[in-house]
This record gives structure tokens, C-alpha cells and sequence, in this order.
């Protein structure tokens, strides 16, 4: 017994004291990723890491089917055709580990640079670590709004942030009222002008609902309700009748899975018939939530891929199918973002011609990616680097997307914002409970 | 004087553990200067954080057997007093640390006076109760930052040894090592003085300690507010080490019973029992769940073990670890 | 006025549901807590895992999820049996910090099992009898139907209970037992029986709750949490090992929760424009820890609770 | 003026009346021995005393000063001490560590405290255990730490709750000597309840007879065991009219 346990002490100890290896294979380039592959958001995870690996599966090797510039040579040229190596960490949602691992990443692994972190609270711990050792970090999935608030020196974005969001939505209300939206008659404005908003208490939850009370004041909505609620709550009765109680023409929310599978079954239950009930992502944009089946037919959520976008962008649909090949099934918000964000890493490689963390810097404040590179509908990528916001890219976009029956009797995500790409005629106004 | 020279005088502890204690000291203070991975490193702090909370928690729910869950919110008013007082007032940590105490410590004697009008199982609940709402205020508190949480400036020049912002995790490592030596110290003291040997009576028996004179009411509450000094303590650092705070991570529920569980896992009513605990919980933590969640895919069953390994000890040993020692000590003699 | 009169209506009457329900899933920990004295921290993990067996047997079987009930208790009651001859047996020997320590072990045992078994995602009933409907009772007041049904079984499992305690040979059995171990052991009662059978009606009633409640709340390993933390405070309030306490201190628990929309409808009906900001529904839960606090220290026992 | 007072004591539990309007004194350097029947009320009169319970109505009066309103932890520090039936045995602590609990009720020096409680173990006799853990000490011994702890805060008047139960009449011997060196060497006034009668006989300077919560007699204790009353309160009609017949009364 006492063996065993000497033994388990010296094998822990051996293990604590592996010394920080780095051998210097010439070609390789490691990129450490940092994702909640366990945890509540495990779901989430296998699909940001299988978007990441997609990415470096593209960039490592000559794929001709392929028209993106990184798909048309093996590794980084400017670096002498060096591979990309991901090292993949779990943080399962805790900003302490996070950090932990991105010491792990930067000191013992000798990473050239990191990728992640999804939760907005992981990434700001780790983003910390980063700009403490001056290694840029670029994420592709976190949309707190103040991560790029901060003035880091060694933090870029490329996905839109909540704000960004949130004014997508004003935008498409006020679109809505003009008659833009695609086989909607201008609705009158009194008909969506209340809103009912229900964010959970959290980091993400608490932004949104900000963000929301100052947009709804800038385009002249009348906020009737904005509900903070524990997020993983045993009962949401009390925050769906006081929302039905506001008499909204449109109910907002932020929740992640769990909680909007039973947002919906309560509003079922209430019978509530709003005009428009919109999501903020995250727990409506998976597959359980899908799974509901008839009762979310008319619901929107803002997001930064669907999957009908591969309808207007051939690249898309060339990923996709790669993608599809890997996972099974199409490419989601999560696995578009995270492939982005390894794309841009090896843009940003191949701009710098070098893996000093000087030169990313460099590289990644004067880099432009034209929105054909992309899959995603965005514009392109271009960081800001002055001005309230650091590091953002202002080139990207949301989308917002509606649950519709398609031909095949399944339910899927249509575009029906930005109005001009939109894939599908928008069902209005909601059926109602 | 003599409250110091209690303090140092370890003399009614066995040899032999005394000789293990110098042996684990001599690594801790040699260990940054041995060869480690960083991660390593970051597990060893966590493992220098884990122990000094759990002694807090051991000051109450150990010596004095009040089962308290609700530790996180003391690590809260720390962590939230340095960051706040570093943020809007620019505020050095050395002069926050105490304040933090101070105003958890305050906050304890408010709380602690209801709270200890229950017992056992009552108890533990409240403490959960009062963490939970205090939580629940501060993600609506926007002085606070509400659930959004703060986010401490980067001052810039490494190292800065007033605001403990390091590049490199040695200087955190010696801080803390610091916090913890002067904690054991003063918990050897604390062992030793009136309190300490009331509050063991205490457990043992509030009838009887209280016909020999003991106010049993305020002898709780008076190590509670010992115990708040600690977890509150650490609590400061975590906000300068983590540069990032949330009501989520410094006062959850979990974060609780973490602390409770490695201090009743190392051995509650003993000095060494939540050294014990956080040595072999957080390597476990770090280690092993990360190896098992990311690498291998069996995500869950590390803290299933976990839980087994919890549930066998309850079942075979109360004591912990710790108690296992003891016993198996009493019978080689 | 009228609006908030109707408000109150709906408050009160989804209050009294969601307090039924509540006292559903507490019933189980006050009947364990009366016997011997214990705090099932795994209680929770009790309610998933009748959850999961309703979800996982119905498809399985081709029967309505309401009619895995039965087996969901039957779960219920052989974890619970188990548990008892496995671990809590071990754990009466020595301190409540023990037993403590004991029943989270088997909490985080339990989750984690599920979520390396089950994955981490909710999953939710799709087709069955209650699922997805509603029944309109008022002006305005709509009952969902798997609350209700959870409700009626609430009432009944408590009678149920009640009778048990008080009115069979058996039960009353039971209760000696947890008035004087000691004694109702000389007395030819076995203790250890008791203390099994305690933890099977716990587990059967808790299993058979959780079978009930996932054709309305989605599952996943972590879903105990939401209902340990109401049900502790809702037995902790009406003192635990109190059947009759729990009932009341789960009403009392669903009302405090439902206040909010009348908070609401109080400020639309006066219009106070200075109070509008003052949002509530963040404080649904403050309110029922910040109330059992307050109840607890004037009254430490409990509402209904006999013993310290 | 005696040392304690206790005037017309009574204490209700909801309806049932476990003390009624008891009444006695004990004198400075006194022992006095409370016997009674079970459940006639002499633990709850302890507890009165002692401010464990809060009398209902009536009065006690500690050394000058009126206890009844205080608790039990005042009481005690005032030097009114007790010894309970049952001495739970600390995990924790050693044996002296257990008796320094109490001597630091007069000090809170720890040098002090050791060598206040290492005089009281071994005016006891128990000196060579002082290293042990409580759980390793025989019945008797433990008896004898839980004497010591209560001696180590340095009592007026000690209050003893069947402090022979559970011991062998060789042991009971032993502990009459020591309770007789206690009050002769100590001038500790004693007042003891007990199940061993002789033990009471022996020791007390003056007897309380408790039935039914009520006080029957008062007495040197050879006029109060012939008392009618105590005899049949202690064995019944039945025994009382028997013993009658057989003309030994």
C-alpha cells in the first residue's frame, strides 16, 4: 500500500517536473487552441476544435478543389512551407485552467501564438496571460463586447461582438417597419415598437441585456421589459409572465441550452403570441434546440454562418463539404467562426514570414483578408488599431437567421438579414402559441 | 509574548511528521528553482491557494466542527475589495489585502451572530444561503460590475511588486508560500491558545464546554471571523493573480464545496489535513481531469472517481487522509 | 387594478403549482432526514437519474412516458437501497461531517457518471401525453399540464406518505425509530430495515418525480443542482424530517418565486415612473435564501421541525 | 449566608410540571445529596440551577448574586461547576489538553492553564495519564478527568450528576475518598445527585428527597431514610403497607 502510494508520489512529481522541452523541429509551427471540450459546453467544443482542425487540414496541404489562397500550397511558403501543428487544451469553462493551460501553451509547448478561448470569461483570463507575455492571441468566438475594449496590444478578433449583434437586430426591426424584409409588407411600427428582452445572469447574459437597453433607446423602442434571470434556473414561469405581461411585439433572449429548451416550453405553455421572437445565439442555435421541431418554426437568431449560406458562397460549400465529410453533418456558427480564426492565423503567418511575436503583431495590424477568402458572409478581415475598440475586426458581420419548415419537412436556419443576401421569403408574423 | 512563543512551538506534534513537514517545506521553497513545466507551476499555486483556504475553512469547520459551506463569499469580498479599490482608487494590494480582510471579517461578525443560532445541518445550509445571496447581489450590483465582472488594469512594468502583477508565476509562487508559512504559523498559535483548545471542547461537546465557562455563541463566531481572515486573504490575490474576476468564480457554490471537500479529504481538526487535501485534489484536478476529459475522452470520469475516492473515505475514515496516517500510526505502536 | 388583480390570480396560482412541485422533490430528503438524520447532498442526482429513466425507457418500451413512472420509482428505490447498503450505512458510524462529505461524493459520483455516459447536452421529451400542452383554468391563467399532473402527484405522494407515517404498523415503526433509535431497537424494531426502507421511499418518491418532471424540464447530468438548492431550503424551512413542513414551505417557496410579475403589474398599475428600473425577477431566488435565512434565525427549527 | 439559594423553583416543559416550587439551600464547604426516584425531577432541578434550563418561576441565588435570569456558560464562570452523566471522549484532544479547557476559564495564559490542570490531575491521581488520548482511558479514569476538568476552574460549589454510574463498588470506594478529599482539602461544597444510595449516605452532610418534581423531605440522611414518604416515594405502597405488616418499620 505504502509502495503504491510512493510510487504514485514519484510518477506526480515526475510529471510536474517534465522540464520545458521544446524541440526545435524546423517546419512545424504550433498554434496552441484553447476550447471547452468538456463541460457544459462540451457539444460546442468538438465543433470549434473540428473547425480549427479543418482549417490547419487545408493550410498543410495543396487542396485543388479548394479557392482560398492558404489551400493552394502546403504549410506557410513564406516560412519555407512549415506545417501548422495544433495543440488542443480543454479549459471545460473555467477561466482559472484557462489560464493555467495558456502558460502551459507559452512556456512548456513554445507556441507561436493562441487560438480560442469561446467562453468570453476564459478568453479574458487567457488574453491576460497573452499580453503578459507578449504572445498575440487571436479569437474567433468570443463576443463580449469588452474584451477589445482593454488596449491590448496582443489580442485580435475577428468575429462581430454582441453589440454588433444587437444593432443587426435594431437595424432588421426598424427594416422590418420600412418593408426591406423579403416577402413582408411593411409592418407598422406600433406593432413591434414594445419589446420584452430575457438575458441569463451571466458575464455573456448581463452584456447582451446592456447592450439591448441602450439600442432599444437609440432607435426609439420602448423597452417594457428586461429580465435578468438565474441562468440554469428550475422554473422560468414567473419571467415568461411577466414578459407576456409587457405586451410585447417581440421577445429577445440570451440562454444558453438548457434554458431555452425550457424558455420555449414555457412560452408553449403560457400560449404567448408575440410577433417576433429573436435569440441571441448560443442555446438557439443547436441541434436540441432544433429538435423542438414545430414549436420554433418562425423563431430568429442572430449567428455568423448558417447553413444555407453555402447556397450563395461556392467556397462555403466546398468547406462544407469537407466538413461534413469529417463530422457528419454541416458546419455551424461555432465551427465557421474557429475555422476563421485558424485561417487568419495562417494569413497572418504568411503576411509576417516569420514566427517572432513582433512580426504577428505587425502582420496581424495591417493584415486584409478579402471577404472571398472567407466562409463566412463577412466583408472581410481588417483589425482596428485605434479608437475605443483594439484589435476588432470591423469587416465582419452577423446574420440573422429564422427557423423555417424546409421542402424536405425538416426544420432549418434561412437568412432573412442583412436583407439583401436573404435565402428564404421571412415568415411573419410569428404563429404564436 | 506568549501568544508568539505558542505560535512557534510545535513541540506536542510527532517527530516524524514534523520531519516530513521540513521535507515538504524545503521542496516547496526549492521547487521554482528545479526544473518544471509551467503548468506545473500554475498547479502548485493552485495547490499553495487551495491549502490556505481550506485551513480557513479548517479554523471552523475542523477545529470548531461547524460545517460550512459557504467559504466562496469571503474569497468574493477579497477578491472583489482589491479589485475594486485597485480600479477606482488605484489602490496598491498590500494596502487593499487588509482592508478586504478587514470588511470580510466585519461582514462575518454581521452574518455570524444569526448563523450561529443553528446547528449542524441547519447550519451548513444557511451558509449556503447567505453565499448564495450575496452572490446574487453582486451580479446585480453594477458598482461591482455585476455579472460582467472587473478586469484589473495591467500596469505594465513587470515586475510590479505593489499592484503583484508578474510576468513570470515565481513571484506569485514565493507570495503565497509567504501567506502560507505565516498562516501555518499562526494557526500553530492559534492551536495552542484559549480559543483554539474552547472551540475543540466545543466540538466535542457544547453542553459541556459550556459549564466550564465557555460563551459558545461567540467562541464560534470569533473563529469564524479567524477563518473569514484567511479565505478572504487569498481572495485578494486571486483577483491581482487572475487579473479577472467574476461573482461566478470567486463565490459559486462550487467553489464552496471544493474548499470544504479538500479540507475533509486531507482531514478536518488537523493542521496538516487541508495541506493534505489540496495536494492531492488539485494535482488530481489538473492532471488527471485534463487528461481524461481532453486527451482521452472520457469526459466525467475523473470526477467520478473523484467521487468514489470521497465516498470510500467518508465511509471507511472521517478523519481523512490524514486520520488514515493516525490511525495506522496507533497501530504500529 | 384589474390587471394586477388577474396577475395576482395567475402569481397565485402558478405559485401553488411550482410549490407542489417543489415539494415534490423534497419529499424524498425530509422522509430520509426524518428517519435517521441525514442530508442527502446526491439528492438531486436522485431526481436525474428517474429523469433519464423515463426518457431512455419510454422510446425503449413504446409506451408513454407517464407510464414509465412506475419503473422510474422502482430506480428510484433500488439506488436508493443501494446507496443505503453501500455507502450511508458506513457513514452513520461516524460524525454528520462525515456524512456530509459521504453524500457529496456520491453527488459528484452520480453526475459525473451520467455525463460520461449521457454527454453533457439536455435532452428533452418530445411526444407524449403531457408534453407540450396546456390548460386554460381562468381568465388569462393557463396550467401547463405535466405542472399540474407533477402537482396532483404532489398531493397524493404527501397523503400517501402521511398515511404511511401515521397510519400503518410499518410507518409507525418508522417513526419510533427516528424519535429513539436506541429505544425502538429493544423494542424488536430493526434499524437497519427501517433506515432501507427510508432510503427506498425516498428514492421511489424522488425517481418517480423526476420520470414526471422531464415531459416538461429538458435533462442533463447537472440538473439535481437547480432542484437540490430549492428542495434544501424547502426542507431546511419547514424543518427537516418534516413531511407536513416541507409541503408548506414548498408552497411558501412557489409564491415567493411567482412574485415578481405581480411586482411588475404593481408598478405598470401605478405608474412610478422612479421605480420602473427596479427590476426583481434577478432577485426571484435572493428571496426564497434570504427568507429561509430570516425564518431560520427566528425560528431555528424550522416551521415544523421537532428536532435541532 | 449560604452558598446557594434555590427558592420555590419551578419548571414546566409545555404541561408537564418537572419541577414544583422546590426549595433548599447548601451552606459554604456543605455537601448535600439530591435522591429521588426516576423521573422525579432531579437532573431538570440541575439544569435549573445550573442555567442550562430557564426556571419558569421561582429563584436561585449563587454566592450573593442572583443566577436565574443568567446561562449556563455565566454560571459557570461565577464557580459553579458540573460534572454531566455522559463525558463524551474527544477525538482531539489529550487528556490535559481536555482539563486545561477547564482551566481556562481562569486564565487565558496556556503555561497557566497546564499547570493549573496538571495540579488538578494530580490531586486526582491521574497524573501519569496526562500524554493519553481520552478515548484510551478506562471508565473510572475518565470519570476522574471529567472531576479534574471541572476542579481546574477552581469551583465554589460543584454539582455532581450520577458521577458513580456505570462503576464497580471497588471503584465507587475509591471515588467516595476522593470526593471527601475534594470538599475536606478544597473546601469544595458538593451536591451530588446519585443512584447509589450508600455513596450518598457516606458522603452528604444533609439529604433532598425529589417525587414527582416535588420536595418530600429534607434531612440528615439516617432520619430521612426512615422517612414513610421517601420510602414509599422510592418503593412504592405496596413495600410501605408490607414492611408495616411485618412490623420493621
Amino acid at each position: 500500500m505504502r509502495k503504491i502510494a510512493l510510487k504514485a508520489a514519484i510518477g506526480l512529481l515526475a510529471v510536474m517536473l517534465v522540464p520545458a522541452m521544446a524541440w526545435a523541429a524546423p517546419k512545424e509551427i504550433k498554434i496552441g487552441v484553447i476550447y471547452p471540450l468538456t463541460g457544459p459546453a462540451a457539444a460546442a467544443g468538438r465543433e470549434l476544435r473540428a473547425g480549427a482542425e479543418l482549417a490547419a487540414e487545408i493550410a498543410n496541404q495543396v487542396m485543388p478543389g479548394i479557392n482560398m489562397d492558404m489551400a493552394k500550397n502546403a504549410g506557410i511558403k513564406s516560412l519555407g512551407g512549415a506545417k501548422l501543428t495544433l495543440i488542443i487544451k480543454d479549459h471545460q469553462g473555467n477561466p482559472q485552467l484557462g489560464a493555467d493551460l495558456a502558460k502551459k501553451l507559452i512556456l512548456d509547448d513554445k507556441v507561436v501564438g493562441i487560438l480560442g478561448c469561446y467562453y468570453s470569461s476564459v478568453t479574458k483570463t487567457v488574453s491576460a496571460v497573452c499580453e503578459r507575455y507578449g504572445v498575440p492571441m487571436i479569437n474567433g468566438s468570443s463576443t463580449s463586447p469588452t474584451l477589445t475594449k482593454r488596449g491590448f496590444k496582443w489580442f485580435w478578433r475577428t468575429t462581430p461582438h454582441d453589440k454588433w449583434f444587437t444593432k443587426d437586430l435594431f437595424e432588421f426591426l426598424v427594416g422590418l417597419t420600412k418593408g426591406r424584409a423579403k416577402g413582408v409588407k411593411a409592418v407598422p411600427m406600433a406593432e413591434i415598437n414594445t419589446l420584452a428582452a430575457a438575458c441569463e445572469k451571466t458575464e455573456w447574459g448581463s452584456n447582451v441585456a446592456i447592450e439591448i437597453k441602450n439600442f432599444a433607446k437609440e432607435y426609439g423602442f420602448n423597452l417594457a421589459s428586461n429580465i435578468l434571470y438565474a441562468a440554469k434556473s428550475p422554473d422560468l414561469s414567473s419571467e415568461v409572465q411577466s414578459m407576456i405581461a409587457a405586451k410585447p411585439g417581440a421577445m429577445l433572449f440570451a440562454s444558453y441550452t438548457s434554458d431555452a429548451l425550457l424558455m420555449i416550453k414555457t412560452l408553449k405553455s403560457m400560449k404567448a403570441k408575440p410577433k417576433i421572437i429573436w435569440g441571441q445565439d448560443a442555446g438557439f442555435d443547436k441541434p436540441e434546440f432544433v429538435a423542438l421541431g414545430d414549436d420554433i418554426v418562425g423563431i430568429l437568431t442572430r449567428s455568423v454562418f448558417l447553413p444555407s449560406v453555402v447556397k450563395m458562397k461556392p467556397l462555403s460549400g466546398q468547406v462544407n463539404e469537407l466538413y461534413v465529410k469529417m463530422m457528419g453533418h454541416d458546419l455551424g456558427g461555432a465551427s465557421a467562426r474557429s475555422f476563421t480564426g485558424l485561417q487568419t492565423w495562417v494569413y497572418v503567418l504568411e503576411k509576417a514570414g516569420s514566427t517572432e511575436p513582433k512580426a504577428i503583431q505587425a502582420a496581424c495590424n495591417t493584415i486584409s483578408i478579402p471577404g472571398a477568402q472567407l466562409v463566412v458572409p463577412w466583408v472581410g478581415i481588417k483589425f482596428s488599431t485605434k479608437g475605443e475598440e483594439i484589435g476588432q475586426n470591423v469587416l465582419g458581420g452577423g446574420l440573422i437567421g429564422q427557423y423555417q419548415k424546409q421542402k424536405d419537412g425538416k426544420i432549418g436556419l434561412e437568412v432573412v438579414y442583412p436583407f439583401d443576401i436573404a435565402t428564404a421569403p421571412m415568415v411573419y408574423p410569428f404563429q404564436g402559441y | 509574548m506568549e501568544a508568539v512563543k505558542n505560535a512557534f512551538d510545535f513541540g506536542d506534534m510527532p517527530r516524524s511528521e514534523l520531519g516530513l513537514a521540513a521535507a515538504a517545506l524545503a521542496f516547496l521553497l526549492w521547487f521554482p528553482a528545479m526544473p518544471h513545466s509551467s503548468f506545473g507551476m500554475a498547479t502548485m499555486i493552485q495547490f499553495l491557494m487551495f491549502s490556505l483556504y481550506g485551513m480557513g475553512w479548517n479554523l471552523i469547520g475542523g477545529y470548531g466542527g461547524q460545517v460550512d459551506l459557504g467559504k466562496a463569499q469571503y474569497v468574493g469580498i477579497g477578491a472583489y475589495t482589491t479589485a475594486v479599490m485597485m480600479i477606482r482608487w488605484d489602490v496598491p494590494f498590500w494596502f487593499s489585502m487588509p482592508v478586504g480582510m478587514a470588511l470580510a471579517v466585519g461582514y462575518s461578525f454581521i452574518i455570524g451572530y444569526p448563523l450561529f443560532r443553528l446547528k449542524g445541518h441547519y447550519f451548513a445550509i444557511a451558509t449556503i444561503a447567505t453565499s448564495l445571496v450575496l452572490k446574487d447581489l453582486f451580479e446585480v450590483w453594477d458598482f461591482v460590475g455585476g455579472a460582467r465582472g472587473l478586469e484589473l488594469p495591467l500596469k505594465g512594468d513587470f515586475p510590479n511588486w505593489l499592484y503583484l502583477q508578474f510576468r513570470e508565476d515565481y513571484y506569485y509562487y514565493y507570495i503565497l508560500l509567504g501567506m502560507l508559512l505565516v498562516g501555518l504559523i499562526y494557526m500553530n498559535g492559534f492551536r495552542h491558545s484559549r480559543l483554539g483548545y474552547q472551540l475543540r471542547a466545543i466540538k466535542d461537546n457544547e453542553h459541556v464546554a459550556r459549564s466550564l465557562g465557555i460563551d459558545v455563541h461567540w467562541s464560534k463566531i470569533k473563529a469564524y471571523a479567524m477563518a473569514t481572515a484567511y479565505v478572504a486573504m487569498v481572495g485578494s490575490f486571486h483577483a491581482c493573480y487572475n487579473f479577472n474576476i467574476e461573482p461566478e468564480d470567486t463565490m459559486s457554490l462550487d467553489l464552496s464545496v471544493l474548499i470544504a471537500m479538500m479540507a475533509m479529504l486531507g482531514g478536518a481538526g488537523s493542521m496538516w489535513g487541508p495541506i493534505i487535501g489540496a495536494a492531492i485534489l488539485v494535482p488530481m484536478k489538473n492532471y488527471l481531469g485534463s487528461w481524461l476529459g481532453g486527451q482521452a475522452g472520457f469526459a466525467g470520469m475523473d470526477l467520478a472517481m473523484y467521487g468514489l475516492i470521497i465516498m470510500i473515505i467518508a465511509a471507511a475514515q472521517p478523519r481523512g487522509v490524514y486520520g488514515i496516517v493516525e490511525a495506522m500510526r496507533a497501530r504500529r505502536r | 387594478m384589474e390587471e394586477l388583480g388577474i396577475q395576482i390570480l395567475k402569481s397565485a396560482v402558478s405559485g401553488l403549482i411550482m410549490g407542489l412541485v417543489f415539494a415534490l422533490v423534497a419529499l424524498g430528503l425530509t422522509v430520509i432526514f426524518g428517519v435517521m438524520d441525514i442530508v442527502n447532498f446526491a439528492h438531486g442526482e436522485f431526481l436525474m437519474v428517474g429523469m433519464y429513466t423515463s426518457l431512455l425507457t419510454s422510446p425503449l418500451l413504446g409506451v408513454d412516458p407517464v407510464l414509465t413512472l412506475p419503473l422510474a420509482g422502482l430506480v428510484g428505490a433500488v439506488l436508493g437501497v443501494l446507496c443505503y447498503f453501500g455507502l450511508i450505512r458506513f457513514l452513520l458510524r461516524g460524525p454528520m461531517i462525515a456524512q456530509l462529505f459521504g453524500t457529496f461524493g456520491l453527488m459528484i459520483f452520480l453526475r459525473n457518471l451520467a455525463l460520461l455516459f449521457m454527454g453533457s447536452e439536455p435532452r428533452i421529451v418530445h411526444e407524449g401525453w403531457l408534453v407540450g400542452k396546456s390548460i386554460l383554468v381562468g381568465p388569462g391563467v393557463v396550467l401547463e399540464s405535466t405542472k399540474l399532473a407533477a402537482a396532483v402527484l404532489s398531493l397524493f405522494s404527501f397523503a400517501v406518505v402521511w398515511w404511511f407515517i401515521n397510519r400503518t404498523k410499518v410507518g409507525k415503526a418508522i417513526t419510533a425509530t427516528s424519535l429513539d433509535a436506541e429505544g425502538a431497537r429493544y423494542m424488536g424494531i430493526s434499524t437497519e430495515y427501517m433506515n432501507a426502507l427510508a432510503w427506498a421511499v425516498g428514492g421511489a418518491s424522488v425517481g418517480v418525480a423526476g420520470g414526471l418532471l422531464v415531459n416538461f424540464w429538458p435533462v442533463e447530468p447537472g440538473v439535481g443542482l437547480l432542484f437540490t438548492m430549492i428542495a434544501f431550503a424547502t426542507v431546511a424551512l419547514g424543518g427537516f424530517g418534516s413531511v407536513r413542513g416541507a409541503l408548506v414551505a414548498g408552497i411558501i417557496i412557489g409564491f415567493i418565486v411567482n412574485l415578481p410579475p405581480v411586482w411588475d403589474a404593481i408598478l405598470r398599475s401605478i405608474d412610478a415612473a422612479g421605480l420602473r428600473g427596479l427590476e426583481i425577477h434577478s432577485f426571484k431566488y435572493t428571496m426564497v435564501y434570504a427568507v429561509y435565512f430570516l425564518i431560520m434565525v427566528l425560528r431555528p427549527q424550522g416551521l415544523f421541525g421537532w428536532k435541532q | 449566608m449560604a452558598l446557594l439559594q434555590v427558592d420555590k423553583v419551578t419548571k414546566r416543559f409545555g404541561g408537564l410540571v418537572a419541577n414544583h416550587e422546590v426549595s433548599f439551600q447548601v451552606g459554604q464547604n456543605e455537601v448535600v445529596g439530591l435522591i429521588g426516584p426516576n423521573g422525579a425531577g432531579k437532573t431538570t432541578l440541575f439544569n435549573c440551577i445550573a442555567g442550562f434550563h430557564q426556571v419558569t418561576s421561582g429563584s436561585v441565588v449563587f454566592d450573593e448574586q442572583d443566577i436565574t435570569a443568567l446561562s449556563d456558560f455565566q454560571v459557570a464562570r461565577l464557580g459553579l461547576a458540573r460534572t454531566f452523566q455522559i463525558f463524551q471522549a474527544s477525538g482531539d484532544l489529550k487528556v490535559v489538553e481536555n482539563v486545561m479547557v477547564g482551566s481556562f476559564m481562569r486564565t487565558s495564559s496556556r503555561g497557566a492553564a497546564r499547570r493549573a490542570a496538571l495540579e488538578a490531575m494530580d490531586f486526582l491521581g491521574i497524573a501519569d495519564t496526562a500524554g493519553e488520548m481520552m478515548t484510551e482511558l478506562p471508565v473510572a479514569a475518565q470519570k476522574r478527568v471529567a472531576l479534574a476538568t471541572a476542579l481546574a476552574g477552581d469551583p465554589k460549589l460543584l454539582l455532581l450528576d450520577e458521577v458513580g454510574a456505570g462503576l464497580n463498588p471497588s471503584e465507587i470506594d475509591g471515588l467516595i475518598e476522593l470526593l471527601q478529599r475534594i470538599h475536606g482539602e478544597r473546601g469544595v461544597a458538593l451536591l451530588l445527585t446519585e443512584h447509589v444510595l450508600e455513596m450518598v449516605m457516606k458522603l452528604s452532610h444533609r439529604v433532598i428527597v425529589l417525587e414527582s418534581g416535588r420536595k418530600i423531605a429534607e434531612g440528615e440522611p439516617a432520619q430521612v431514610v426512615k422517612d414513610p414518604e421517601v420510602v414509599r416515594a422510592y418503593l412504592g405502597d405496596h413495600y410501605v403497607k408490607r414492611q408495616k405488616e411485618n412490623g420493621d418499620a
